[in-house]
């Protein structure tokens, strides 16, 4: 068990050596990282297998939890820990320079980090890592405006940084710890005031810069139109995720209050329509998708403001299915990047694509039987059995904003598919970005046909993540009162 | 306008902020963590200095998160600077004052720097504090002397290198131990140089990632031509 | 393996052979049997059309998120699904010879057609065999999905059809996906049985909702009124043998959908029972009106097309309506009305959409104001449309008229003069609608260009004499079909209709065909008696006309065919308003206005300003 | 049903069209004598209607414009022929059991199919202008008609004919319960026998521009046999549905016939056309109003 | 009128830090001052943090004979804030030298003119029309 922290140092360690060997040898460089993430990968499996249904908690260094960090391995943490190296490899920068190489690296190993911590300021760390790392990756391609995207980014996302600080700053000024096992122990004394709450708001916000949440995503066009679109979609698939699981983790083992849960949903629903109005009218493929994103993020937010086993159900459906096609899509936008009138019958020259694309843009919108569609499900009928008229609204304003998701999808889609664009503009897809798109099809073809297993696991994962008092017992073996 | 109403929105948050921190226990801290830490730290690392033992032992981790940020930070500075690194017209020499004084310093410094790493776990100062001191000490002369770039194989060398080893304790421990950066070698006598077991060789690659890190960085901000305007 | 299964299955061949043999003209016959094949596995299962049975299950069944999906086979079921096989089989036969082969010289995509027409049956038969909502709204999508394929073959301005017809269907597929996750919610399944019970403990505000959401939700699917501007362009610009069957029966699977949730698991009574305040009507009035409107307002936008399917694709969406009515009316005569009007629509309207689409082949061309005097040259044709639109008109002797009587007759006997009233304006602008339809492309001057036309081949006309057969036969024996209604009425929870095989014999005013059909032939025998007692007559060529002195040459343009109804135009022209369309453009200019507005907020504003504001406002909310 | 039945039942059946088609023509030649005594004419002689029909069917017939136009002519007059079998006479019920008033006023649509069809062969575009306006008018008068059938309809809660007459045979006229209806119903009547002010469609007085157009010898003797026919139904539907339908004596009937059909046609003279915008509005405004207010009469009351 | 009490002082201190900091990113016109505000920002934050660690009359929690036995502050804060400025200081460096190459590529550092900028650098490399207020929509839709 111990050896989970290795899917944290050893992407590290590649990190800091990739460079040096690149110069050593620049095939050695090129598949050392790629190697050790799929060591990482074997090792995640390995130990998510061990630990079947069980829970774990790994004191770091071997000091007792509550003086020094531990990790929490459950389902949830492991599932999302599992993604990270996958989607990492699946989205690896072949191409690009050895220092890329390395961010991309740390970015894997704070992903992993960011699953599995059980420490609040230990979270912050690793936050603040995904972020310099992602901050650096978005400027390698060297284009001006892919730079002033990443400096506006860094920006904002330094201030939620900040305010996300002084959030731990407050927590811990009121509690004196940093162990969310603890922190679940003594939030229901010591933080049920406004106090509490003034912290998650601040943590949300902060945190929320990367989850795409509403007020704080004006960076995602920007950045989703400058960036590389393998990074792109890491950053919309895995990156915002992450971020929303640290939100959600919080929320289920510290703040566990009607008010923060409402903060959230109406977070969401204000995303939800912010991005998908703006992606009505956009105008190019990459940044469309972008906005879509930060639609998709909004349910993502609303689904996880569901309480209970419900809410953990529907935001991991949602946040999953989104994981697989987010990333997708932008792949295949990748050489589809021209303003949308240029693409005029591009899919009719790269029928494969334009099939994926196709697949892909139907489970975004929520066409049964694909994989989003009861994700989409299982959302709705959680909002509707709340009580109350803004769960009712929030559902009315997901359906509406599915409306115009799919109108402005199937106008993509029947520009792809239909006549014109004579003179072949554009480059066709390489074989690796198809390939990845094709595998992450299959396995949202897979997640139709194994839809009952899935959905009994994603059932004993979310039974599992808002059980809080095996997550106490299981980090703290002795808890003190 | 849009001023005025951020100067309103700025005090209403400082104001709020401040009615939520007037409830906060100050000079009373709840030290739920902090209690028992400083009960314990000395027994298990032997490090005089218990925030050195927080933060290279109870808080691990943290800090090579922290080490990694900034060598992503460097990493990506690098990236962004990448290509245009040579500068076409170098800046003059800075001068004799300059010059004298940065070579006058820059053993001193580099002294001081290393005194500062290597007693982090005794007094007040450590790998960080001293890695930035030891990258002032490289990054001195450079500004005498701008046309003497700062070697980038081996600043690439010493950070990879150094970080890799403060991985390769945290292995070590793991392997030996079962524990990730877990406390290893004898404790030692409080108070003395060679004590807390590896917690100073961890601070001596802490402190030549940080230093080499930041010379990097520095080097390659200030090897960055600024565009005439 | 129970009789559903082998039809599932051959429907499945059907798609694949479609699939890999479809854009061969050769393969059509093929593919034709095997709709044909489908049709016997349909009737292995007469028993549900008998009454002898209730319901056939199909094997597989699946259970996910703790809902259980099955499929099966009820006497509904089995209605629709014959007529909606008979529609694939007509039009598949109709594409399997010459009209294929020039599809594709044109270049049309033949494969694409024969597949999403394929994928149409497969996805109704599917739908029709849901055994819970979860499984219906599956099909329903899968529909919407096929359907939007079949409308998009075209090409060209199609597309922008089709894809109007996607939002629409979305919209409604919306409206259903929110009331299914609201029952979910409430009775945590979705079974019919949970349903029905759920339905009769709603509080009167909650079952307005789902009723609207529901008959929004199927209602668009029909092109009821407020959401019909789709269909009418749509199922037009469909290549011919794909409007014929999305004509038919596509938009029927709406009505199904009324008929399993509103009729069947709500129940007539509840619609009863929701009053609309200040009125006093109630939500089934309400449902009826939309019939209505439904019926008036496309019957009189068809009469102002001047495109042949354009102007049958807008009946489509009249004769609707009178389903809907009937329905709606719930009681044995109304509702066996509403339901004969299903078969009886999809027969003759079929008829007619492959006979203009016949007509496109020839001639190359479906507007009304560039045809004329085909007769001559295409008598069979002719002879389809014919009874195509004495059908479609509701004229005795076709099977239209029985429907409309049945209709009719309720209103009369349930006492709504204005709804009858209402009918009856439809019928007549039905009416006036369709003789200008065969007036200007049957009768009158030929022109020019299509002096060497030639009759359609038998390819196509087979199908066609075939269905107005059918038109006829079910008209003087309207029993027949009343046969298969009694068990959908009883499936449904409605009264059964005593019928017998010429009609109904009801105490104060039937019907009964046999005798009817027999006297008005009669009638004709005698008119044709005084006829051929007359004294000789002579053909003449047309050309040889009173032309007020003049001499007519085949370059004069001798036939009335634009504007045709100028009195009536002048009269209720200024009604066409275009409301709906006003209504629909500025729904999507607001939305528009506010896409720019939030793109707006993306681009320009100082995100930290935000991030302040925010912050701010959540701390105010907490403290 | 025995023989006997199925006998009488095929004498009605032949007797009946015959019948009216001989009503009919004394009705075309009362309406011809009405005209002539309003212009101060003396008119035709009594055997004029039924000379003109026999004078027609014998002439050769020079334009004919192909089959479709023969069997419009055949549909106009074999229609009436049939619906005559549906309406009921004194003594004779023919199988006004099998059809009820719905179906013989679609029945009554044949006929105006049928010619529309002939017309419309006849590749004249001033014929088929003239059925623009005929099919126009029918929109025009059928909404007051059906209103007044719905009003009937309900108030005898019966759609049979027979039962219509056996009703007001027991309980009086449905002229006294339903006056505004029937005042209606003659107003439709008026524009269904395509009399003045509503005689655009017909045109007689400039054929060039009526349906007519292309009509010569056997075509115009179905014409007029059709117009017997005509005049005979609307007055015997009439009579059917507001006086009793004679009451089931002959004399009565031909009487009330004769008298209803006075009326449109004592009216038809004294007006000049209509314009047929101008006919729609008339029909849609005044025997509308007073057919839903007969309506609201005949069900509240 | 009696002095405030230290903590308000302090805390008033770090909060108004806060304040100021956000204040600055948002009325900053130029990017550099953003940077230095996002300092500012991350300062008020680290000062709240190491707040949380005094205790009255403690000590600096290192063991040397003086203070042994002593109250100790709470040594954890202090750790985190070391830790935290670390980071804050990799994010300026990165921040620097990102605006350094945007200052080379459109030689301005004006929030609302680098924006434009790269509004328009994006356009142009996606094949796009600037975009004006009275555009058309860009792909025709049906109405």
């Amino acid at each position: 068990m111990n050896a989970v922290v290795l899917a944290v140092a050893l992407p590290l360690l590649g990190a800091f050596l990739t460079p040096s060997l690149a110069r050593l040898s620049l095939p050695l460089g090129r598949l050392f990282g790629p190697g050790l993430l799929a060591f990482c990968l074997w090792l995640l499996w390995g130990i998510a297998r061990a630990l079947g249904d069980a829970t774990a908690g790994v004191a770091l260094g071997g000091f007792a939890p509550p003086l020094g960090i531990a990790f929490h391995l459950d389902r949830l943490a492991l599932l999302f820990a599992l993604a990270v190296p996958a989607m990492v490899l699946a989205l690896w920068p072949w191409g690009g320079r050895p220092r890329e190489w390395s961010l991309t690296l740390v970015l894997a190993a704070a992903a992993t980090g960011l699953a599995l911590s059980g420490d609040l300021f230990n979270l912050y760390v690793f936050y603040e890592l995904l972020a310099v790392a992602s901050y650096g990756l978005i400027a390698a391609n060297q284009r001006p405006a892919a730079q002033a995207a990443a400096l506006r980014y860094l920006l904002l996302s330094a201030a939620g940084s900040a305010l996300a600080l002084l959030g731990i700053a407050l927590v811990y000024t009121q509690t004196g710890t940093l162990n969310l096992a603890q922190l679940a122990l003594l939030a229901p004394v010591s933080l049920d005031g406004p106090l509490g709450l003034a912290a998650f708001a601040l943590l949300l916000l902060g945190i929320g810069v990367k989850a795409e949440a509403f007020p704080v995503n004006t960076w995602v066009p920007e950045v989703y139109a400058t960036a590389p679109s393998r990074l792109a979609g890491l950053l919309a698939g895995l990156v915002s995720k992450l971020a929303v699981l640290v939100i959600v983790r919080l929320l289920l083992v510290v703040f566990q209050r009607p008010e923060a849960t409402q903060l959230m949903l109406v977070l969401g629903v204000l995303g939800i329509a912010w991005g998908e109005l703006a992606a009505w009218r956009a105008r190019d493929l990459s940044r469309q998708l972008a906005w879509s994103s930060v639609g998709q993020l909004g349910i993502v937010f609303v689904a996880f403001s569901l309480p209970g086993e419900t809410g953990v159900l529907a935001g991991l459906a949602v946040a999953l299915h989104h994981l697989l096609v987010k990333p997708a899509l932008f792949l295949l936008a990748r050489h589809w990047n021209g303003a949308l009138e240029g693409l005029r019958g591009a899919a009719r020259r790269a029928p494969l694509a334009g099939a994926l694309f196709a697949l892909f843009a139907l489970s975004l919108v929520g066409v049964p039987p694909l994989p989003g569609f009861w994700a989409k499900f299982v959302t709705l009928s959680g909002l509707f059995a709340q009580p109350g008229p803004l769960c009712s609204l929030a559902a009315v304003v997901i359906l509406t904003a599915t409306l115009v998701e799919a109108a402005y999808l199937f106008r993509t889609l029947t520009l792809l598919f239909g006549p014109g664009g004579e003179e072949p503009r554009m480059a066709p897809h390489g074989a690796l970005d198809l390939g990845t798109a094709t595998a992450f099809a299959g396995l949202l073809l897979a997640g139709v046909i194994w839809l009952q297993p899935l959905t009994g696991d994603l059932h004993g994962i979310a039974r599992q993540a808002v059980d809080m008092d095996t997550y106490v017992d299981t980090d703290l073996p002795t808890p003190r009162p | 306008m849009r001023n005025l109403t951020t100067l309103l929105f700025a005090a209403g948050l400082g104001f709020l902020l401040l009615v939520l921190a007037a409830g906060l226990p100050y000079g009373h801290p709840p030290m739920l963590v902090g209690q028992g830490i400083l009960q314990q730290a000395p027994a298990t690392t032997g490090a005089a200095n218990i925030v050195t033992s927080v933060v290279l032992a109870y808080r691990g981790l943290d800090t090579l998160g922290e080490l990694s940020i900034l060598f992503a930070a460097a990493a990506g500075a690098g990236l962004v600077l990448g290509g245009h690194r040579r500068r076409r017209r170098p800046d003059p020499d800075g001068g004799f004052i300059l010059i004298a004084g940065a070579d006058l310093m820059f053993p001193l410094l580099l002294v001081v720097g290393l005194y500062v790493i290597l007693h982090g776990h005794l007094t007040p100062g450590g790998g960080f504090q001293g890695g930035v001191i030891l990258a002032a000490a490289f990054f001195l002369p450079l500004l005498g002397r701008p046309r003497e770039a700062l070697d980038h194989t081996a600043i690439s060398w010493i950070e990879g290198l150094a970080g890799a080893a403060f991985i390769a304790i945290g292995l070590w421990a793991l392997f030996a131990r079962g524990d990730f950066l877990a406390p290893m070698l004898g404790k030692g006598v409080l108070g003395q140089l060679f004590s807390a077991g590896t917690l100073p060789l961890l601070y001596a690659a802490v402190g030549l990632k940080v230093g080499a890190e930041l010379s990097g960085l520095l080097a390659d901000l200030a090897a960055t031509e600024a565009r005439d305007p | 393996m129970t009789p559903l299964d082998t039809l599932f299955i051959l429907s499945a061949c059907t798609l694949a052979v479609a699939w890999a043999f479809g854009r061969r003209p050769a393969a059509g016959g093929l593919i034709a049997v095997l709709y044909g094949g489908q049709i016997l596995a349909l009737a292995k299962m007469s028993g549900l059309a008998s009454g002898a049975l209730t319901m056939i299950a199909a094997s597989p069944s699946f259970e996910v998120l703790g809902q259980a999906l099955s499929w099966r086979f009820d006497g509904p079921a089995w209605f629709f699904a014959l007529i909606t096989l008979g529609a694939a089989f007509a039009s598949a036969w109709f594409m399997a010879g010459e009209w294929g082969e020039g599809y594709r010289r044109k270049g049309g995509r033949l494969g694409l057609l024969q597949v999403a027409l394929a994928l149409n049956v497969s996805s109704m038969l599917l739908l029709l065999a849901s055994g819970d909502l979860l499984s219906l709204f599956i099909g329903w999508e899968l529909m919407s999905w096929a359907s939007f394929l079949l409308m998009l073959s075209a090409g060209g301005v199609a597309v922008r059809w089709a894809f109007k017809y996607l939002i629409y269907a979305l919209g409604g597929a919306m409206a259903l996906l929110g009331a299914l996750a609201w029952i979910h919610a409430q009775a945590g399944s979705l079974q019919y049985a949970a349903v029905a019970g759920l339905f009769a403990t709603l509080s009167p505000g909650q079952a307005w909702t789902l009723v609207l959401a529901f008959a929004a939700g199927f209602g668009i699917k029909m092109a009821l009124l407020p959401f019909h501007l789709w269909q009418g362009p749509a199922y037009a610009e469909t290549p011919g043998p794909g409007s014929a069957f999305l004509g038919a029966i596509s938009s029927r699977m709406g009505l199904f959908g009324i008929l399993v949730v509103l009729v069947h698991l709500a129940g007539l009574d509840l619609l009863d029972r929701l009053l609309i305040p200040f009125t006093h009507l109630d939500a089934r009035d309400l449902l009826g009106w939309v019939g209505a409107f439904t019926l008036i307002v496309p019957t009189f936008i068809a009469v102002r097309q001047h495109d042949a399917r354009h102007l049958l694709a807008w009946h489509g969406i009249g004769q609707g309506g009178y389903m809907l009515i009937g329905v709606m009316q719930g009681d044995a005569l109304g509702s066996a009305g509403g339901l004969l009007h299903v078969f009886n629509y999809a027969t003759y309207q079929a008829a007619l959409f492959l006979v203009v689409t016949a007509v496109v082949h020839r001639t190359g061309t479906a507007d009304l104001n560039k045809l004329g005097g085909l007769v001559t040259r295409m008598p069979l044709s002719f002879l389809v449309m014919l009874v195509g639109i004495i059908g479609l008109a509701g004229l005795p002797p076709m099977n239209g008229f029985v429907s409309k009587w049945l209709i009719y007759r309720d209103l009369i006997s349930s006492g709504r003069p204005l709804m009858f009233v209402a009918t009856v304006i439809g019928t007549l602008g039905t009416i006036i609608s369709v003789y200008k339809l065969i007036h200007n492309t049957f009768l009158g001057q030929l022109r020019m260009e299509h002096e060497d036309i030639r009759e359609a081949p038998w390819s196509m006309l087979a199908p066609m004499l075939g269905l107005i057969v059918i038109v006829f036969l079910t008209g003087l024996m309207p029993g027949l079909v009343l046969d298969w209604i009694a068990p959908v009425q009883a499936a449904l929870g409605l009264p059964v209709l005593d019928h017998s095989l010429g009609g109904v014999d009801l105490p104060n005013g039937g019907l009964d065909m046999l005798w009817v059909v027999g006297l008005l032939f009669a009638g004709f025998g005698v008119g044709a008696l005084l006829f051929l007692a007359g004294n000789r007559h002579r053909y003449v060529h047309p050309l040889d006309n009173y032309a007020g002195g003049h001499f007519l040459t085949t370059e004069v343009r001798y036939h009335y065919s634009d504007d045709f109804y100028p009195g009536l135009m002048h009269l209720i022209g200024g009604w066409y308003r275009g409301s709906i369309q006003w209504l629909e453009r500025a729904l999507v200019s607001a939305l528009d206005f506010l896409a720019q507005w939030s793109q707006a907020w993306f681009r320009s504003a100082q995100p930290a300003l935000w991030l302040l504001g925010v912050t701010v406002f959540a701390l105010w909310w907490v403290v | 049903m025995n023989l006997t039945n199925l006998a009488a039942l095929a004498a009605e059946l032949l007797l009946m069209p015959l019948l009216a088609f001989s009503i009919g023509l004394f009705l075309v030649l009362l309406m011809r004598r009405i005209g002539a005594r309003l212009q101060r004419r003396v008119g035709p002689p009594f055997f004029q209607p039924l000379a003109d029909i026999v004078k027609f069917y014998a002439k050769e017939t020079q334009i004919s414009h192909g089959l479709i136009h023969d069997i419009g002519i055949v549909m106009a007059v074999g229609g009436y022929v049939a619906a005559e079998a549906l309406l009921p006479m004194p003594g004779m019920n023919g199988l006004a059991d099998k059809g009820d008033v719905l179906t013989l006023i679609y029945f009554l649509m044949i006929p105006s199919l049928g010619l529309a069809l002939g017309v419309g062969q006849c590749a004249n575009p001033n014929g088929s202008i003239g059925i623009s306006r005929a099919l126009t008018a029918m929109v025009a008068y059928d909404i007051p008609f059906v209103i007044v059938i719905f009003g009937v309809a309900w108030h005898y809660g019966t759609t049979n004919l027979v039962d219509m007459i056996a009703m007001q045979q027991a309980a009086g006229w449905g002229l006294w319960d339903m006056p505004l209806l029937a005042v209606a119903g003659l107003l439709s009547l008026q524009g269904m026998l395509g009399k003045q002010p509503f005689e655009i469609y017909v045109a007689p007085a400039e054929i060039a521009t009526g349906p007519m157009v292309e009509m010569g010898g056997k075509y115009m003797g179905g014409l007029f046999v059709m117009q017997a026919f005509q005049l005979y139904t609307a007055g015997a539907l009439y009579a059917t549905l507001f006086l009793g339908g004679g009451d089931g004596h002959w004399p009565t009937f031909l009487l009330q016939v004769f008298v209803v059909m006075a009326i449109p046609m004592s009216i038809a003279f004294q007006f000049p056309r209509y314009r047929t915008e101008q006919m729609i509005s008339w029909f849609w405004r005044w025997p509308v109003a007073l057919g839903l207010a007969g309506i609201a009469l005949v069900m509240h009351f | 009128m009696t002095p405030p009490p230290i903590e308000f002082l302090l805390y008033g201190g770090a909060l108004a830090l806060v304040a100021l900091g956000l204040a600055g990113l948002v009325m900053a016109r130029h990017l550099f001052r953003s940077i230095l505000a996002l300092g500012i920002l991350e300062a008020g934050a680290n000062l709240l943090l190491v707040l949380a660690g005094y205790r009255a009359g403690g000590v600096a929690p290192i063991l040397t004979p003086g203070t042994l036995g002593q109250p100790m502050v709470d040594p954890v804060p202090q750790a985190l804030v070391l830790t935290a400025i670390v980071i804050g200081v990799g994010v300026q460096a990165l921040a620097l030298a990102l605006a350094l190459r945007v200052h080379q590529a459109y030689g301005t550092l004006d929030v609302a003119e680098v924006r434009g900028r790269m509004e328009a650098d994006t356009d142009a490399a996606a094949g796009l029309e600037p975009e004006t207020s009275r555009d058309l929509p860009a792909v025709e839709r049906p109405s």
